[in-house]
């Protein structure tokens, strides 16, 4: 591979981490497109940031596409419809991480050929700055990679902070995930529309793609788009988990540490993900809203494993009628990636921006860990695994007495992002990561007092 | 606990008088408790003294009729009164019935492999010579460390243990020195126990340091002491 | 407790210092000497004696002086009683036996630092009349010697084979040397304590 | 069709406790039957009897303490195993098995079990065993005795609570050239006899069952640090520190210190190194700690072997390194990622 | 006997350790020892009065025993020791408020320490001169501070161990000192010269 790619340097990487089994079985199959659900539930809060606003009203028709809750102020992205409906209600309903939240329940019309009618091709390059985020705010585009924080909040640099580097973000580091990927490969050309537009909203000079080396065949799908200035560049890093948080990216693409507690545009950077990216640069030109996305179906308990266009508001429920394999009785789904992605409590819950896979595991699979645990035996997997630097060893035991403030005074709780790594090697089955973020809850909920 | 405000003092403030007072009353009833209880039981403390060290000499000079304490100074020898002071090696002269010089006993001491090991030794003036040493106080591990004790071998080597002095008569001909087990050669050296090396250099050396402080002191004045002042022959 | 209560018996002030405030065992209190001295049983009684007997005698004499003692002095007053008392016991022992001189050596002069410790009993000679002063002192020289002793024996039984200096079991017996080393000093201490930790949980769980 | 609700990481590495001990039985495992055929039977009882008493200790502590069995996590049994490898040959079985009570219960059970405890549960065994009974400790037997496989060495089966039985007429009986009763480092301490190097390595000289050889040790250590079952930073760091000592000695005075090779080689510490200080439960967690952890362990070694009163040092050096542990791990917390070093 | 000052530190730091080997010290190392910031400071400040007591009784000594009043040695040590503790405790709040606000809450802990008395004690005993006691005072300081130290940071940890019920308190510290103290025996014969 890097016979081909002389550009490339050995691949470059972060300090610690892990090395799951990638169980990328999905990865040669083109990316397909999953029938429309009859019921779509959209929250209005798919995103970092306030609610969205409805527009409509119960009983109203919708027209796929059509903006059917507003953004409410900067740090709020607005709600397309998936689909041509009806609004059925406008009610809490429930959303990942054990939570209900308002949202607008739309009935789909099953005889609509569902043609995206709204929109229309707008002239990117004639905007200007203001324009274009207020432009990329238009089309409901926020982080597709997970975080969903609004991508023209975060293009939208500060005029006190200069950006010179826009880093893509192609690291698709937990393992079954697909989707990514397959957006690189299938959409390069889209691809390279969004990293130009997040490049000049964002001000940066240049843009890095980085991806895991297991994948590179996907940069050859790119290659052929790049612009000839050389602006945008490509650079393999080492496959290994969490390569593509944000810390650790920067750290293997451009070899900085990023201070903890500091944004990347102190850095004078700038990331975004490659999902976001090419959906960016298919969709704000065309004038449309971001109402679908690619989701990786995988796991056990899926018949038809793969990558599928999931139109927002598609439930659990809906996906798993449709692609689950009903021998899978006792079922453990997960919205995301296994590492950081959450259990769903609930089949109601739907496929929002920021849910890139929905990966079904067998019960029995999962429960080794949970069933049997051990005293932590000092064997410092964690800390060698804690791509943070952190002691989850030492956490772990101070959480267990719930020494909580002595866990963020003296030993960095802050600074967990919550990668798992630590869970994932812990030969006790201590669930490490899980405390932490009770510890946090814990902290966070006190803070005001 | 059991709080009983029965005999408390009245809490207001003394005058300074009355604090002197009773801190020097206090005191007189305690220091005449000391003085008392010191005169009482120092014949007694010095009866007892005596008793462990006659014991301890005459396992070593089973005929000693008679112990004599003295101090080595550097100035001379003189007999014994009181603690010894600084500078001065206190031994022992052990005559017989008729008031002849036995054999003469001290005292020498080294740390251990815990802590001081101090043995009592026999020299003899005739020969020069060591001729027996008795612990007198160790707290060696059990077992391996009072081998110095129970070691028939090691005890051997104090028979005839040479302490000659060299001519210029200020220090011994040869230092009296432990070797490892099994390589000694000559009459001044002492054959280690294995296993317990620490303790048996200890021993050899609290010898030799008082040997080594002792017979230049001691030999000079040997004729005093050939016959027991004391008894008047 | 009986704090509450208008007043124990002597009887009770008695038993206090033996059992229900052990200073060994419940207190854990003049650890120094108990672990120092204990090598044998007759250290512990020796050392346990010594002692109960400053105890006794210094809180007799506190409690007949505690009206004259202003409040300024007093602690003073009783560190130079107690020091008084061990002077004497040092001085006595001397006299009764120099190899049990040697063996507690400037642990006799550390029963000071100890009494002081078991000061309780200097401030509850300091509020009570001379008789129930000294039981309750002689309750808790009691306590010491038992606790001394229960240590005393278990690390003469092993470590040398002898209670009291008689052999126990024959030559035969390979003494356990670790028990009159420190460490075993510590482990036997903390094993009695262990004992009886595991002992009051058990009464507690059958009654409960 | 039935949900749970699970907190992410829903994968795991598959590695669990008793995998991780399993594995380091399986290592020790050749060691135990090395010492075998060096010692015949006396060896296989003693380890038999070490291994039995440690999982008796440890099933009494779980019937006492009302926690769930813990037999099934091998502790235990390497406790017993490392414990029977520290102990000389010909040591009595009622002391082993004395020796197996004391280093799990004093050593493990008191602080709650696996995990908790401050020092590692053999050395404790074998510190207090060491305390106990210090002749019995240090009398050693020859290897390759022509009658190992036929009978016991006598003092093996020396009745409970009695004195060993005498060996010396069965060590004249069994005589093998240039047996002396005496370890390398022994023997250097005391008669500045160097042993010969190979000797060391394939387990001619006296010593304790386990640690005689060099090499076969290492290589059931690398087997461990190639399957990541160990770190392999500890025994660099421990191995690494003596070495630089010993040289720094033997070039300061090649008179009065032995050369470097003896004190790498005999006596415990490859052994002490690869499966003692290694322990997981007593070393630190953190990256630095475990290098400081390593080389004040095999400088300890080395002044107590040097300048102390005992031949051997590692098993107090490790231990001393287990209690300063805890401080090391406090004070070389790892750095935060991107954090600037205070 | 004539040991050099090092040998005198050596040892009393390692092999005779106060606490461990001659259980000098022990209620404040078990009561103190809990926590590491607490334990740094106690241990330095009961090195300083340990050192405060041996030049007292160095002092002490000499002058009891020009007037002949050894009998006396106990009531004074004990007495001077502890006025001495005051009025450095005094002029250290007087002179430098911040070593007084890090070290003074301890001072009063320890006048009546036995490892207080006990240097003094076992100085006299020995017959230690002037530069011998300064030496074994510091050793036993260091000694001190160092099982201290070493206590606390075990016990530290052990905090967030689950120990059983019965095993907590006093009983598992004095358990914990034993395993130390065991440890500690390995240094034996260190600094003895041979």
């Amino acid at each position: 591979m890097n016979l081909h790619l002389p550009f490339l340097k050995h691949a470059a990487t972060f300090a610690r981490g892990i090395h799951p089994a990638p169980h990328k079985g999905t990865l040669d199959q083109p990316i397909k497109r999953m029938p429309f659900p009859r019921k779509l539930v959209l929250p209005l809060a798919q995103h970092i940031g306030k609610p969205a606003l409805p527009l409509v009203g119960i009983g109203e028709e919708v027209a796929r596409g059509q903006v059917i809750a507003r953004a409410e102020g900067t740090l709020s992205s607005p709600i397309h419809a998936p689909a041509d409906g009806v609004i059925e209600a406008i009610t809490p309903m429930p959303v990942s991480r054990g939570q209900w939240s308002d949202a607008i329940v739309l009935r789909v019309y099953e005889a609509s050929t569902q043609e995206v009618r709204c929109g229309q091709p707008q002239d990117v390059g004639a905007m200007d700055h203001a324009q274009l985020i207020a432009a990329i705010q238009e089309i409901g585009m926020v982080g597709l990679g997970g975080a969903t924080f609004p991508s023209h909040a975060k293009l939208n640099v500060p005029a006190d902070k200069q950006v010179h580097t826009l880093i893509v973000n192609g690291c698709e580091c937990e393992p079954y995930l697909t989707c990514d990927y397959k957006l690189m490969r299938e959409w390069p050309q889209e691809l390279v529309a969004g990293i130009r537009i997040a490049m000049r909203a964002s001000g940066a000079t240049r843009a890095i793609i980085g991806i895991e080396d297991n994948k590179l065949d996907a940069l050859d799908a790119i290659r052929p788009h790049l612009p000839a200035d050389g602006s945008i560049t490509m650079q393999a890093v080492a496959t290994k988990y969490p390569q593509g948080a944000e810390r650790m990216l920067i750290k293997s693409l451009l070899d900085l540490d990023l201070p903890p507690g500091a944004l990347p545009s102190q850095l004078g950077l700038v990331m975004h993900n490659v999902g976001t990216l090419a959906l960016l640069g298919r969709l704000l030109p065309a004038g449309q809203g971001l109402i679908e996305r690619v989701v990786t179906l995988a796991g056990p308990g899926i018949k038809k494993p793969g990558d599928y266009w999931i139109p927002f508001g598609a439930t659990l429920r809906s996906v798993l009628d449709w692609a689950g394999d009903p021998e899978c009785r006792e079922r453990q789904v997960i919205l995301g990636g296994p590492m950081m992605g959450q259990g769903a409590f609930s089949l109601d819950i739907p496929v929002t921006k920021g849910t890139s896979g929905i990966l079904v595991f067998d019960k029995r699979m999962l429960e080794p860990i949970t069933q049997q645990s051990w005293a932590c035996i000092h064997c410092a997997a964690c800390v060698n695994a804690c791509p943070m630097g952190l002691n989850p060893s030492q956490l772990g035991m101070l959480s267990a007495k719930l020494e909580f403030d002595e866990m963020s005074e003296q030993f960095h709780l802050g600074d967990c992002f919550e990668c798992g790594c630590c869970s994932y090697v812990c030969p006790s089955h201590i669930p490490l990561v899980q405390q932490f973020r009770a510890a946090k809850a814990f902290l966070r909920e006190r803070k005001p007092v | 606990m059991s709080e009983h405000r029965t005999g408390i003092p009245p809490a207001d403030i003394t005058g300074s008088g009355r604090l002197v007072a009773t801190l020097g009353l206090v005191t007189m009833i305690c220091g005449a408790l000391i003085v008392a209880v010191w005169q009482w039981t120092l014949p007694a403390i010095a009866a007892n003294k005596k008793v462990v060290l006659e014991r301890g000499v005459k396992a070593l000079v089973p005929d000693a009729a008679r112990i004599v304490e003295y101090d080595a100074a550097a100035d001379g020898i003189r007999p014994a009164q009181g603690d010894p002071a600084a500078g001065a090696v206190r031994f022992y002269a052990t005559y017989d019935g008729e008031g002849r010089l036995l054999a003469i006993a001290a005292e020498g001491a080294a740390r251990g492999y815990a802590d001081v090991v101090r043995v009592l030794y026999g020299y003899r003036p005739a020969c020069e010579c060591i001729f027996g040493i008795r612990v007198v106080q160790m707290k060696e591990t059990p077992g391996i460390g009072d081998k110095i004790i129970t070691d028939a071998a090691f005890v051997a080597n104090f028979d005839g243990l040479d302490v000659s002095l060299a001519p210029d008569m200020k220090s011994l001909s040869n230092e009296v020195k432990t070797v490892k087990h099994g390589s000694k050669k000559f009459g001044w050296e002492i054959d280690a126990i294995t296993g317990a090396t620490i303790t048996s250099k200890a021993v050899g050396r609290g010898i030799n340091d008082s040997v080594q402080m002792l017979l230049p002191r001691l030999r000079p004045n040997l004729e005093e002491l050939k016959r027991e002042k004391g008894s008047g022959k | 407790m009986t704090a509450s209560t208008k007043q124990i018996t002597n009887m009770e002030q008695l038993l206090e210092g033996i059992w229900k405030q052990n200073p060994v065992f419940v207190m854990t209190l003049g650890m120094c000497p108990t672990l120092a001295v204990t090598v044998s049983g007759f250290n512990a009684l020796g050392m346990g004696v010594a002692t109960a007997f400053v105890l006794v005698c210094s809180a007799g004499l506190i409690s007949l002086l505690r009206n004259f003692i202003p409040k300024e002095v007093r602690i003073a007053t009783y560190i130079v009683i107690i020091a008084t008392f061990v002077t004497l016991v040092d001085y006595i022992i001397q006299a009764v036996s120099l190899a049990l001189y040697d063996a507690l050596g400037a642990f006799i002069q550390l029963i000071v630092v100890n009494c002081i410790i078991l000061g309780r009993a200097e401030a509850h000679a300091a509020k009570n009349p001379p008789l129930p002063a000294v039981l309750n002192a002689f309750g808790m020289g009691i306590g010491f010697t038992i606790g001394l002793l229960a240590l005393g024996c278990v690390r003469e039984i092993l470590g040398a084979g002898k209670l009291f200096g008689v052999s126990l079991f024959g030559a035969s017996f390979q003494p356990w040397v670790v028990m009159v080393l420190p460490p075993g000093g510590f482990f036997v201490l903390g094993g009695w304590l262990l004992l009886f930790a595991w002992w009051a949980k058990r009464k507690e769980s059958n009654h409960g | 069709m039935s949900m749970e609700l699970r907190a992410s990481p829903h994968l795991h590495s598959g590695r669990d406790v008793p995998t991780i001990m399993r594995h380091v039985v399986y290592a020790l495992l050749p060691i135990c039957a090395f010492s075998v055929w060096q010692y015949g039977l006396s060896a296989i009882a003693l380890i038999a009897t070490v291994t039995l008493s440690c999982l008796a200790a440890e099933r009494i502590a779980n019937r006492m303490s009302g926690t769930v069995n813990t037999l099934s996590d091998w502790s235990a049994t390497i406790t017993g195993i490392l414990l029977a490898l520290t102990l000389p040959p010909a040591f009595p079985l009622w002391m082993g098995a004395v020796a197996g009570f004391a280093a799990v219960w004093l050593g493990k059970s008191l602080f709650g079990g696996l995990g908790h405890n401050p020092f590692n549960p053999a050395l404790v065994g074998r510190a207090f065993v060491q305390a106990a009974f210090p002749t019995a400790i240090t009398t050693w037997a020859p290897a390759f005795a022509p009658q190992r496989f036929t009978e016991f060495i006598p003092s093996t089966l020396t009745l409970p609570f009695c004195v060993p039985n005498d060996i010396s007429a069965w060590v004249t009986a069994n005589m093998v050239d240039g047996f002396t009763g005496a370890t390398p480092l022994a023997r250097w301490k005391f008669e500045h006899f160097v042993y010969p190097v190979e000797d060391m390595i394939t387990g001619a000289a006296s010593a304790s069952s386990g640690e005689t050889s060099a090499l076969l040790l290492l290589v059931c250590g690398l087997y461990l640090i190639a399957r990541r079952f160990m770190d392999w930073r500890i025994p660099v760091a421990v191995v690494g520190s003596a070495m630089i000592m010993a040289l720094g000695f033997q070039m300061y005075d090649a008179d009065a210190f032995p050369p470097m090779h003896l004190a790498l080689l005999s006596g415990g510490l490859m052994l002490g190194a690869l499966f003692m200080a290694t322990d997981m439960a007593t070393s630190p967690v953190t990256p630095m700690g475990v290098w400081v952890y390593g080389a004040i362990i095999g400088v300890v070694t080395i002044l107590i072997r040097y300048f102390g009163g005992l031949t051997e040092g590692v098993m107090y050096a490790i231990l001393f390194g287990n209690a300063a542990a805890p401080l090391i791990d406090k004070y070389l917390q790892p750095k935060v990622f991107g954090a600037r070093r205070k | 006997m004539d040991e050099s000052l090092g040998q005198i530190f050596v040892i009393t730091l390692l092999s005779s350790n106060f606490v461990l080997a001659m259980f000098l010290g022990l209620c404040p190392f078990l009561g103190v020892s809990g926590k590491l910031e607490t334990a740094v400071p106690m241990g330095i400040a009961t090195s300083f009065v340990m050192l405060v007591a041996s030049l007292c009784a160095y002092g002490l000594n000499w002058l009891l025993g020009y007037f002949e009043l050894e009998f006396l040695r106990l009531i004074s040590y004990i007495v001077v020791i502890a006025s001495t503790v005051q009025l450095v405790e005094m002029a250290m709040k007087r002179f430098s408020p911040a070593l007084f606000r890090a070290l003074g809450i301890y001072l009063p802990l320890i006048t009546t320490n036995c490892a207080v008395l006990g240097v003094a004690l076992f100085q006299t005993a020995r017959g230690y001169d002037f530069g011998q006691s300064v030496a074994f005072s510091l050793g036993g300081g260091a000694g001190f501070t160092l099982a201290l130290v070493l206590m606390a940071g075990v016990r530290e940890r052990l905090k967030l161990s689950d120990i059983p019920g019965a095993m907590q308190g006093t009983a598992l510290s004095l358990m914990l000192a034993g395993l130390l103290s065991l440890a500690f025996m390995g240094f034996g014969g260190i600094g003895v010269s041979r």
